[in-house]
């Protein structure tokens, strides 16, 4: 099983997540987080003038996949629909995960994904 | 006694009072997260500490019959003795002395309530309720005698100030710079970003001290009159056009309309429309108010350039604001008065007497006793503290 | 003059300005987040905007004596010139034609407002400026002219509107449509979830818009007599009732007792007994209030499911509700006037026309303005930004 | 009748309104974030249900002239039959009796939802509903008369109680006590953190609340009059002297200056300065207030550490706050009136047979109303659904 | 050493965290997310009717622990707290650690968990 | 590649980025947790006396660095910046990363970081 982890734009969450559902996955979960990396910070006003945010709302979407599940065809599909190919389109990471199990029925394994 | 007037003056007086809750939110939003809570109880501390002092010492410093050669008011109404239900001529005879008194004391709370803008996201909680209380009773007090007490130098001079150019906000101003150039600059500043947190909170802020405002300059005309309908009027215009140029400058250097930008501009305008009010015609307070937001703007952002972190700008908007207003008004002055576009050269003398000797005032008694308390009990938090914010250390509370 | 109806009139003066505030809060919590700040900052750039247009050509246009057939006041009162201290017969023999002004410019100023109903979450922020100036001179001054004008056919055929129902509501909501119309929806719209952001946010709107609307109704009465007492009341017991209402539907529908139910009910139930205010006895109050809960609901129920994205449904409730109350005036009048149920079909058909007009006019002008503007200048944001919201990119501000 | 008062109390009556709304960020600021709008929808359903019964019923219990030896109105007023334009002698010649009935109207809708307390984030909203129905005809009515209403026995004994302290305060908290026996505390009471999710709205309440108190007490002189003044700067001063103590006692205990001693303080002080804000001279109002912080704490903290999960502490406030300013009111009253102090030991013999006889007849009945409910509907919602918060599962919504 | 991550209702959260507590764990971090699985969407009321939000709040719970301890244990301690036995009950996941290091003492290693 | 997760004071965030980025780190997120360890709880206000918060605000900086980078170097500068010595200064953990990938230009492996 694999874990994988994408950091995109908040706006194109609701794409991603049809992406995924085309492909059959279902398991997700959101994360609102901050990100620094490679996009210019973005300039907001305060009472006079602009200021910079060097951190960046971001979401991070994280999913379980079971190996059966063609893991390219993941991403791909992340990726067709995060992006936009300007900086801060974000990464995805993959980790290893050793076990999983549902707590409803404490069944474990592949399966449960 | 009027029962016009007095409905009137109640409501302005209860019109007031809420400003005070609307500037916990709007100074509040401008901070970040970790202080909001800090300035709001600032605010709240000032309504009750401010009228209990008011009550035994205040309103006799600043109200009772002169006792110092036009500088400071008797010990006549201690304790609010014979302030009661019976009207007092010399202030008003149309109400019981005892509603002029409180319309005042909200006065007095709003101002050191702004005062409040210098100490932010730093100051010990302790230290601020001991020098708002010293403040009020050494600077407040003596500047409102002399504009507003019977026998007040400035008032008797002839200085004209609608509903407190001078007193509330040249000396909040001024206050405000010296405190601020006191305490020094929070940790970070300049260096780190220091994001408003609560844009809404500004916004709810600015409706209500929007709305107090008409109480505020309205009510100055003590009575329900054709002056108090101009005056609210001409509040109303002038911050329409303080929000307005302040909006159309900063889209000019950002193509962004800052909401803050609007807000503040109003601000600005209902400022310098303070002292006006009811002595200009409405096309004067349209532009008091519209020179406002850009003089305010500009000095703004000198401000935040500089090394002083007088942090939610009082001396920027009020102080700056509340010098145009009292100039204009000695230029622009035409009902039951007469300002220098009538040949009045005189009154603009007045006023700008009346503009230095509050500045001169206001800021070297504040400086002395925020650099005492300074050096003695101290005003800065630890910068463990100060980091991780004060609504945690001084107030047990989380926004 | 009346010292007693000045008081009156100023104090609700403040109670309809602080309505746009509110307002902002009211749409500003049902929208996502990201466009939070954006509708805050529609609803306060209109309290600038419209106050100075106002000022220079707007109050003219509506309040000067008929140049036009009874279709247009003149340009006698350009500037505010001649609108001074003194009363203004014509209008209000009891208060400083200053104080008539600024009156109505709060409903001038509340009705544009509104009207960012269908500009939420898609529009630019310069287009929509620019709109609400031409749309305030073009449509707005008009009708309140025809209605409440020196000489306006409405007024003159003896059309009942107590407080603005044609004018303000109905007015508004058919603008709001046409608007809506010509923008097309947001991306997005019945597809995604867009969902409310802040419903205390909406509750708090709801107790200012509450609140004002007692000034609204209860000052058109221009005094502080029984007919305004009458109008407050019957203002406060329709709102109950509309918000009853609709909750119960509600429930039986969802079994839940929706909150934002309660608020849109008494808002629907505030527009519909605007025009009947001061001429019904309470208890039709209450019922037009009710009935408006229900027939809102409807549209709104209607609405959402078509094709337009009216997005805060100023057509459902305003709209709705507006057309709702003029004919209800026409049935159940009886205070100074009387309607069918005494008899007096005439009234009823006046109402009709009174409706139908304003209805046409309001639509087939707005839609004409939106139009030719949307071919020119165009509205829509890039859709990435529509995406990513507009606080950021029009305001550089976070809420 | 006299349109200076009729303004006067016009606005009373809409500063009175706004208090629920305020209650609603009050309280819902209290609680967690899961149930933050159950409680909104608590405070803005009362305000609705409450004026619909008023009218159609509970006025007429309260305010019809008597029919049961002092213990409750008649049916006269049922339907606001003979409740009109005109003023009635009775209670005010200088108003329309439409007028006293709707300021009336706006205590009853404060006093229910105040009721809300006990109910916190446990209680299903239908219950609520069909709870507050009950208990605002058998509970409020009948003690509204005794005080208040033509023949009322309380009001003939000569029972002092300038604004409500009774009616409003004691009754409540006596209620609240009774209903949280009944209905038993939340799961997890004393056992998990159940921390306030929102200071600022806590904050914002308090600000409209204590505005809101001007109109509730100023306006209870029923005139705009010396005593009006007095009962407005005595809420003001009272307020202030409450925050000011509770927030000195808790800093000694915690060394944090707590912003919600410092507002539960300033609840406790207007709450006891409300049944004499007419009746005693300023310093006493000081008293009173400062007083009323230290008592309400104490009881508060006592109540913390019973079983007895009276969730937002109406019984530890508005009860002990109300018991103590009646009883004071019968100690200080000088003003149009004698207490102890001028030497009429029978005053305070008969404020005490008020707040006996008040807490007799609240406790009781509501006690039994309350009984009854919880064996036959039953109150409490499902365990899940009370861990999950009430918002989603009542209201559909989230805050 | 493992992290395990857990998915849970929000108002689980007490009575898990006991549970943890009385097996000796008690380092741990919480995150808000918003979740996608087997869960049916809740209805939310908006002015007409009803929406649904196919995003549901959970709370994912974190613990790093160390080699030594139970890990099934732990596991059950978390089922037989967190279950309802509805869908929506949430995942367990497992992934290896390498390495762990105490902020405050410079301390590695197992021990330190 | 490793995934440095660390568990930080909420007030150290913009010591510990300035360090990271004399390093020449600047990929990183941010997450607003709620931790439990060896901190004591903090005493809150309520309307009398006070509370025990268990759940202290932390702040998960999450990174995903290159083999190529001296992980070691990495953590002894968060250690230094981000250290006050009293309990609840928080954790680091290092967790193995397969493989990531840049959304913008769908490049892989190392170099994207
Ligand atoms: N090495 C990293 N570790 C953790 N998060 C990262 C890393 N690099 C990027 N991110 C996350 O991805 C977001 C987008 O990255 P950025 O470098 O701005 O865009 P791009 O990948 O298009 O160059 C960042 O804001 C951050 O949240
Ligand atoms: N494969 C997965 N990857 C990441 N998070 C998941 C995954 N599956 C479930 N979750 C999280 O667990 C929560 C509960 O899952 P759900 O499938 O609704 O319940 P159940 O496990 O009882 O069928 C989801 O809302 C989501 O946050
Ligand atoms: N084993 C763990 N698993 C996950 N998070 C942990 C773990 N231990 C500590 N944390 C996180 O680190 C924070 C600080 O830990 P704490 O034990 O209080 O400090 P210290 O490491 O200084 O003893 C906690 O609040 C929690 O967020």
């Amino acid at each position: 099983m694999k874990k994988i982890e994408c950091f995109i734009r908040p706006e194109k969450l609701e794409l991603v997540k049809e992406g995924l559902f085309e492909k059959g996955i279902k398991g997700m979960s959101i994360y609102e987080v901050r990100g620094h990396g490679n996009q210019r910070g973005i300039l907001l006003s305060s009472r006079a003038g602009q200021y910079c945010v060097e951190w960046i709302d971001k979401l991070k979407m994280e999913l379980v996949v079971s190996n059966k599940v063609d893991i390219n065809d993941i991403i791909n599909t992340i990726i067709s629909k995060a992006q936009t190919g300007k900086p801060g389109d974000g990464k995805i990471f993959i980790l290893p995960v050793e076990e999983s199990i549902r707590i409803r029925t404490k069944e474990r394994g592949e399966d449960i994904l | 006694m009027s029962a016009a007037d007095i409905t009137f003056i109640l409501i302005c007086t209860g019109l007031v009072f809420i400003m005070t809750p609307g500037l916990a939110f709007f100074y509040g939003g401008l901070l970040r997260k970790k202080n909001i809570i800090n300035m709001m109880a600032m605010c709240f501390v000032s309504i009750a500490l401010v009228s209990i002092i008011w009550f035994f010492i205040s309103y006799s410093l600043a109200f009772a019959p002169d006792i110092g050669g036009g500088f400071i008011g008797g010990f006549d109404f201690i304790g609010l003795f014979g302030v009661g239900r019976d009207s007092y001529g010399v202030y008003s005879s149309d109400m019981p002395h005892l509603l002029y008194m409180v319309f005042q004391l909200m006065f007095a709370i709003i101002t050191v309530a702004i005062i409040a803008s210098p100490f932010s996201e730093r100051v010990n909680f302790s230290a601020f309720i001991i020098f708002i209380s010293i403040w009020l009773i050494f600077v407040y007090s003596p500047i409102a005698h002399w504009v507003w007490g019977d026998g007040g130098w400035l008032g008797m001079l002839g200085a004209l100030d609608f509903a407190g150019g001078t007193v509330v906000h040249i000396n909040v101003g001024f206050a405000a710079l010296a405190i601020a150039m006191v305490i020094g600059p929070r940790k970070g500043y300049q260096k780190e970003v220091m994001e408003p947190s609560n844009i809404p909170y500004v916004l709810l802020g600015m409706g209500l001290l929007w709305l107090g405002w008409f109480g505020f300059n309205g009510g100055s005309a003590l009575g329900a009159n054709d002056i108090a309908v101009l005056a609210l009027f001409n509040t109303h215009i002038g911050a329409c056009a303080g929000g307005i140029v302040w909006m159309v400058i900063e889209y000019n250097n950002t193509k962004k309309y800052s909401t803050l930008g609007i807000a503040s501009g109003a601000l600005a305008g209902l400022v310098a429309v303070t002292p006006a009010a009811g002595f200009v015609e409405p096309i004067w307070a349209l532009i008091i108010g519209g020179v406002s937001g850009a003089i305010c703007l500009f000095v703004l952002t000198l401000r935040t350039r500089s090394k002083i972190d007088e942090t939610l700008d009082a001396i920027s908007i009020h102080g700056t604001g509340g010098i145009w207003g009292a100039i204009a008004t000695g230029l622009f002055a035409s009902v039951g008065s007469s300002g220098l576009l009538l040949g009045n050269l005189v009154q603009l003398l007045i006023q700008i007497i009346g503009v230095l000797a509050t500045i001169g005032y206001s800021f070297g008694v504040t400086y002395a006793i925020a650099w005492i308390m300074n050096q003695t009990i101290g005003f800065r938090v630890p910068i463990e503290i100060e980091y991780a914010g004060l609504d945690m250390s001084q107030h047990g509370e989380k926004a």
